[in-house]
């Protein structure tokens, strides 16, 4: 018995290292799928394995990738928001609303938007919290209700003429690096941190993988339910104010539909609806699997309509990929 | 029947009289423009308008009219989603002896009236410049708007003749960037590695799309090299025109469509006689021109 | 052996494999018709995964499985269902929105053709009629999930036997039962094997052993250790073979002094569960309560831990009034509870061991919100040996153990918050003697450190050997406070069964 | 004690009553809504409460309710399906192609066009009952491959000039009542009576309530989730046509967006999400409520950017209102 229990102990056994690396497998599944597809794009097409190329998907992809990370978080919580491509817009349209040259130093829109952001995040999660209400019609509420006040906020009209330094944002480059990129290489890793190193993020898991054993334990699901919502809403202020600047307008109709893009990718990279499991880097790769597929098919200019069949089909395939080396229940 | 009788009544009483108007969409900016137009005649002219938005869905656009048509207004002003599904609302207006005026682009039936001007001239109009830019030769690539929505196919269509008389424009790649103007921009950016320094014009079918390649292109350093041009004269184009980032863009007049179809809609309740239909051409904006098209 | 023809059912060689580690290894299993065949051995043996595979929920991944003279294997739950075994699952399986009656004949509604129609009155009627006739009282209409955990897995009973089956498997069919509906079910099983029907009885109570089994088959660590007829092996043999070791005395004998009071409730009230409940817990000692099923003791428990609010009545805690409206209060205030429903509101089955042992108190290793993965490690392998928690590893997820150890992990999160009281609701519930005897002596442990424990537990043995006092309810009642002189078996069924 | 467990079994006891009666109170918490909607809206709008209105909403409703009872189904097993406004698309075309004057009989573009739509629901549920991947991603997926290849089947134009006997099937009327009405009553029925009066409506909740358990009952899990599928490409299909037929056009843009009307109607109607509840009557309901909010903010004239407002406001407070009246757990 106590020999038994120390060989499962003895971090060096075979079996431990083995059980590890079947956990782990899940992530490398949809990383095979990920290199497969990039190889099938190095060898088709001379273009896509270039530096520039791959700077611009990771670029294309990182308003996506930001969303994701959001929804990742209320996700794993055992929830779900549909209302982040509303957000993009009201948030995009506030910020550029502060935006116009000679008005406020450049800080003003970002925290404008920011707030807005999370002021909206933090309504969705006030009502999951308050009402019993499933957070899927909650969040459809606010996706439509934040469609409106985008529009109302804007009248219906594009916000443009912004000032160049709000517009440096998600458009300009440091060192020759995109600001989007440095901004999604910064957020990816604090949000992994949150998730993978803090209090906070041992809650999530714990509130989606089993809310009353997690209330039986002293977490208020309330609070971290609250906080998740209100990260969400501050990633797509985040994602707003990015793509608001990136395009140089605050649009009432942008984001829409981002909200499905930014569930694919967390739910591609391992993510599961039911809560309780997902990686940051899971849904990263997925955001990045949808980027590198979309500029792939550019690339190889297949005509729009085979686009949308051959983008469905691997994605399909890549999950399947993915589900095939994963471990059975 | 009934309209007669709310006629009556209100050219007996004073009763104001009630239009229905439903839009294609409110969240583009054009349609926007053509609305607040006719909310503005209205307004002048003592009239209520209701307005709905369809939401770019032609079904929705049938049950709108079906609605209003229920309600007995004296007429419907449409802004038709589609040439063929739109044209079911139409005919029920019709039917219930509801004028209902187009605006802005055709259906299949004949309406009481029409007020617009024809989605197809406009790509003319704009790849038309674009041939003569290029001296009649060159390499173009085509910005689609939503797949299978009328102003996208018509767009196309005027495009694509005007090439047929120009062999030696060839249009490389064309996709579609769904009106928007953050896809048109990621768009153009994979086309640029694509094609590169190859590409000596950009088509959008509409400004914002071509607002997007503009900025890609700036963003790449090729700005100089390409011609872009793209429809609709929002505000934003012009600026851009002005700046130099878009070469030109079509302008289709929002104030005459809004005021025009409300003033028409006016005439046939009142049984006035009226133009069957009301032409408004487009206008090529260019910096040469540029001008008299900025408020 | 004897020839084939005695034996209803019979496995050989049958090997199992999950993600690397060997569940069942070579394991043969020999039932002959009308007889009680107990398979025994400790949580994490293999008991349920080899029944899983009789049951054709699981593939194997080599063996034999010979059902009345004809190979079983691999074959499809519905058929093997049909050819007459039946299964009642460890973890309840019920669909919580659908009818007793519902439940019972899934499966088999006019025989299970998916076009055919429902008559779902015929149904009540037939699960009325079976029920009355096995003595259960379940109103059949009523949606599952209305029921307590007993009354499920009475259900449950009904279900398999109501199939008309030539072997049933019960996989630990007592763990939520009472001595009534024990008892019921005891009698159930006569009458099936005087019939012919072979029952595989799963159980870690030995005195269920001892009074139903004719042989006995022991697995250990997904090993064949051996099958014996059961007049022939004494208890101590048995402990032997399935644990590899002798077992001390269940119930240590204890010495300490009772100290002062730490929790006290005054006419604790909760409209429709219970009523005017008075009783005190001190350090050093340990309160039983005692009743029968749905006597409202779950949720006494509930509410003192602040699951529930009181509808009237007060708590102190060390004399002073207090009021718990979560449990976060209960935790800050020294107040731990170990759920009898583990899987409901125990543990995080997605969770590692290790981060569901840490749950509780995790900001205990935490630094400005950030988790100090070194302590946080350390404390959980620490508890890990402590409680001989069997795991592949500390990052194993918990969903993966074995129930006995789902029940270690879960009683290590609620210690490692460090409390002065502890509410152990039904805490050896689905767990092998040898693990039992753990928890045993870790009572015995926390009572002497001066903790106060209150020991929720329908095994009267238990509840005699490990209490101080004897709270009894009945009906949502308090019928009786008893010393432990006063208190036996008898007794305490007495004012269970009062009104 | 047997006293007290007699009692439980006596039907005419207090409590038993009660329990009974609050199992049912889901149902009535929707109806207070839907009553207090109709009654402000009556109140606010003369046009509302007439029979020609009345009819238009019904009418308005059908397909969003027929699609609805479809998801219904499949959320009732614990899946999704996000491809339901693709299908819309897909079968429209599908059935304008064979439904010129003068070429086939009308029965031949109806059959055609519900197969199209059985044979992609089939498709759904094959992908999603032989591969592990999540029901979302598999139907994300689906809805782009079927929005490509209603684009390819049209060549990306809208498919018209359709026999006047095809257009009669959605656009007629029979004894002055909409066949669109016609359909979703009949189709209704059918639903409930799949759902609560055969074996395989019984297996849906079972499937859907603990997977498990109908594994353990010796239910094929596939072969439900197959037919549900199916089933719900199947009403898909019907709405397609029906669509098709009342605008007179085969649209391969049609249904966008719809997945969402859908599910949100089936939701509100008190289907959870997580799969095992759910009514037809609940489904009806929550597509009967969407369409009177908006059908009662047109005749109020309110600006169609506050409609969105208030309509978000109203489903949300709708589903409240349900849920306060919901018995906890
Ligand atoms: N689905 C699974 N995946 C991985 N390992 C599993 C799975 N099911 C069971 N195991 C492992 O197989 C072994 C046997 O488990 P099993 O449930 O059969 O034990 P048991 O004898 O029934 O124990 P208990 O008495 O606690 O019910 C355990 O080590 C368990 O962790
Ligand atoms: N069929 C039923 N319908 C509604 N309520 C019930 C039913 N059966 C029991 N209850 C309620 O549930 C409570 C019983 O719960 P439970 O069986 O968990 O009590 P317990 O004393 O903790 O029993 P256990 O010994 O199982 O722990 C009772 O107070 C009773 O009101
Ligand atoms: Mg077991
Ligand atoms: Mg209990």
């Amino acid at each position: 018995m106590e020999n038994n229990l120390n060989s499962y102990f003895d971090k060096d056994s075979g079996s431990y290292k083995l059980l590890v690396r079947l956990q782990e497998v899940r992530k490398y599944g949809l990383l095979i799928a990920f290199v497969a597809v990039c190889l099938a794009l190095s060898l088709t097409t001379p273009r896509f394995l270039t530096i520039q190329n791959l700077m611009i998907i990771v670029t294309q992809v990182s308003i996506n990738a930001l969303l994701a990370f959001g929804v990742t978080f209320v996700i794993i919580t055992g929830g779900i928001d549909l209302s982040i491509g509303s957000m993009v817009a009201v948030t995009g349209v506030v910020a550029a609303t502060f935006a116009h040259p000679d008005e406020y130093p450049v800080i003003v829109p970002v925290a404008v938007g920011l707030l807005a952001g999370l002021l909206f995040g933090a309504f969705n999660g006030f009502v999951v919290t308050r009402s019993k209400v499933p957070p899927f019609i909650v969040t459809l509420g606010t996706m439509t209700i934040g469609r409106g006040l985008a529009l109302i906020l804007s009248k219906g009209r594009p916000v443009s003429n912004l000032s160049d330094s709000f517009n440096f944002i998600g458009g300009g480059k440091i060192l020759g690096i995109p600001t989007l990129i440095i901004t999604l290489i910064v957020t990816f890793i604090a949000c992994t941190v949150v998730l993978r190193k803090t209090v906070l993020g041992r809650y999530m898991y714990a509130v989606g993988g089993n809310e009353q054993a997690a209330r039986a334990s002293g977490i208020e699901l309330s609070t971290v339910k609250m906080i998740v919502y209100t990260l969400c809403g501050g990633l797509a202020a985040l994602a707003g104010i990015l793509l608001t600047s990136r395009i140089t307008t605050g649009q009432p109709n942008a984001g829409a539909g981002f909200e499905l893009d930014a569930i694919a990718a967390a739910i591609i990279g391992g993510t599961s609806t039911s809560g309780g499991t997902g990686t940051m880097t899971g849904t990263l790769l997925g955001a990045l699997l949808i980027g590198v597929i979309s500029n792939g098919l550019d690339l190889l200019n297949v005509t729009s309509y085979y686009q949308q069949v051959v983008m469905g089909i691997i994605i399909i395939g890549a999950v399947v990929l993915d589900s095939v080396n994963q471990i059975k229940n | 029947n009934q309209s007669t009788t709310s006629e009556t009544s209100k050219n007996g009483d004073g009763k104001k009289l009630v239009i229905g108007a439903t839009m294609l969409s409110m969240q583009n900016e054009f349609i926007v423009n053509v609305h607040d137009e006719m909310a503005k005649k209205a307004e002048a002219d003592g009239i209520d308008l209701i307005t709905v938005d369809a939401e770019r869905s032609a079904l929705k656009q049938v049950e709108q009219v079906e609605s209003f048509i229920a309600q007995h207004v004296d007429a419907i002003i449409m802004n038709p989603c589609e040439v063929e599904a739109s044209s079911p609302a139409v005919a029920k207006a019709l039917a219930a002896k509801i004028p209902i005026i187009n605006v802005n682009s055709e259906t299949s039936t004949k309406p009481s009236a029409f007020v617009g001007s024809d989605d197809v001239e406009s790509a003319r109009i704009a790849m038309k410049f674009i041939a003569e830019k290029l001296g009649g030769k060159g390499t173009i690539v085509m910005m689609h708007g939503y797949m299978g929505q009328a102003a996208q196919i018509k767009r196309e269509q005027g495009a694509r003749e005007i090439l047929k008389q120009y062999p030696n424009i060839k249009l490389i790649a064309h996709q579609t960037a769904e009106w928007d103007r953050a896809k048109a921009m990621s768009l153009m950016e994979n086309w640029i590695q694509s094609y590169g320094s190859q590409i000596n014009a950009v088509f959008a079918q509409n400004d914002e799309m071509g607002l997007g390649a503009a900025k890609a292109l700036a963003d790449a350093g090729l700005k100089d090299k390409v011609v872009v041009v793209s429809i609709d004269a929002i505000p934003d184009a012009l600026q851009a025109v002005q700046k130099g980032t878009l070469d030109a863009t079509v302008f289709q007049n929002a104030q005459q469509q809004g005021s025009k179809a409300i003033e028409t809609a006016e005439k046939i309740i009142k049984g006035q006689p009226y133009e069957k239909e009301t032409l408004i051409p487009f206008q090529l904006v260019t910096k040469a021109n540029l001008s008299q098209f900025m408020k | 052996m004897n020839s084939n023809s005695d034996y209803i059912l019979q496995v050989s060689g049958l090997t199992k494999t999950f993600s690397g580690v060997k569940a069942l290894d070579q394991v043969q299993l020999a039932v002959r018709k009308g007889e009680v065949h107990a398979l025994m051995g400790e949580n994490g043996a293999g008991k349920s995964t080899l029944m899983k595979i009789l049951i054709g929920l699981l593939p194997a991944d080599s063996g034999e499985i010979i059902f009345e003279g004809a190979e079983l294997t691999a074959a499809h739950v519905r058929d093997v269902m049909k050819k007459g075994i039946s299964m009642i699952h460890q973890e309840m399986l019920v669909v919580p929105e659908l009818t007793v009656a519902q439940n019972i004949f899934l499966g088999r509604e006019t025989k299970g053709k998916l076009f055919s129609w429902l008559d779902d009155r015929t149904l009540t009627k037939q699960a009325a009629m079976l029920l009355r006739e096995m003595d259960i009282q379940i109103d059949p209409s009523i949606k599952m999930k209305y029921l307590s955990v007993a009354q499920m897995q009475m259900v449950e009973i009904a279900k398999a036997i109501s199939n008309n089956a030539k072997v049933i498997i019960m996989d630990e069919p007592t763990s939520a039962l009472s001595e009534k509906e024990v008892a019921t079910l005891f009698r159930l099983i006569k009458d099936l094997t005087s019939k012919g029907v072979a029952i595989i009885y799963i159980s870690h109570k030995m005195e269920e052993i001892t009074a139903l089994a004719d042989t006995i088959t022991v697995l250990r660590d997904g090993k064949y250790i051996g099958t014996r007829p059961a007049s022939e092996l004494d208890m101590d043999t048995l402990i032997t073979m399935m644990v590899g070791r002798k077992i001390e005395s269940l119930f240590p004998e204890s010495t300490t002094q009772r100290g002062n009071e730490i929790l006290s409730v005054k006419q604790l009230t909760r409209h429709g569960q219970f009523t005017n409940i008075n009783f005190a817990v001190h350090e050093g000692e340990v309160l039983g309560i005692g009743g029968l099923m749905g006597a409202g003791r779950t949720e006494v428990a509930r509410t003192i831990f602040g699951l529930d609010q009181p509808d009237s009545g007060q708590m102190y805690i060390r004399g002073e009034q207090a009021d718990i409206r979560s449990p976060q209060d209960a935790i800050r205030r020294g107040i731990g509870y170990v759920s009898e429903d583990r899987k409901g509101f125990g543990f995080i089955p997605r969770l590692s061991v290790r981060e569901n042992i840490t749950l509780a108190s995790l900001p205990a290793h935490a630094k400005g919100g950030l988790v100090r993965a070194a302590s946080e490690s350390a404390v959980a392998n620490r508890m890990m040996a402590d409680l001989r928690i069997k795991a592949a590893s500390p990052e194993q997820f918990v969903t993966f153990l074995s129930g006995g150890n789902q029940q270690k992990v879960v009683i290590g999160k609620v210690l490692l918050s460090s409390p002065s009281i502890i509410i152990l609701d039904e805490p050896t519930r689905g767990i092998d003697i040898g693990a039992k005897a753990e928890i045993y002596k870790l009572i015995h442990q926390l009572k002497e450190a001066g903790k106060a424990v209150i020991l929720i537990s329908s095994e009267l043995p238990e509840l005699l050997g490990l209490s101080d006092r004897i709270v009894v309810m009945a009906k949502g009642k308090q019928t009786a406070e008893l010393s432990a002189q006063e208190a036996s078996q008898e007794v305490v069924m007495h004012y269970a069964m009062q009104v």
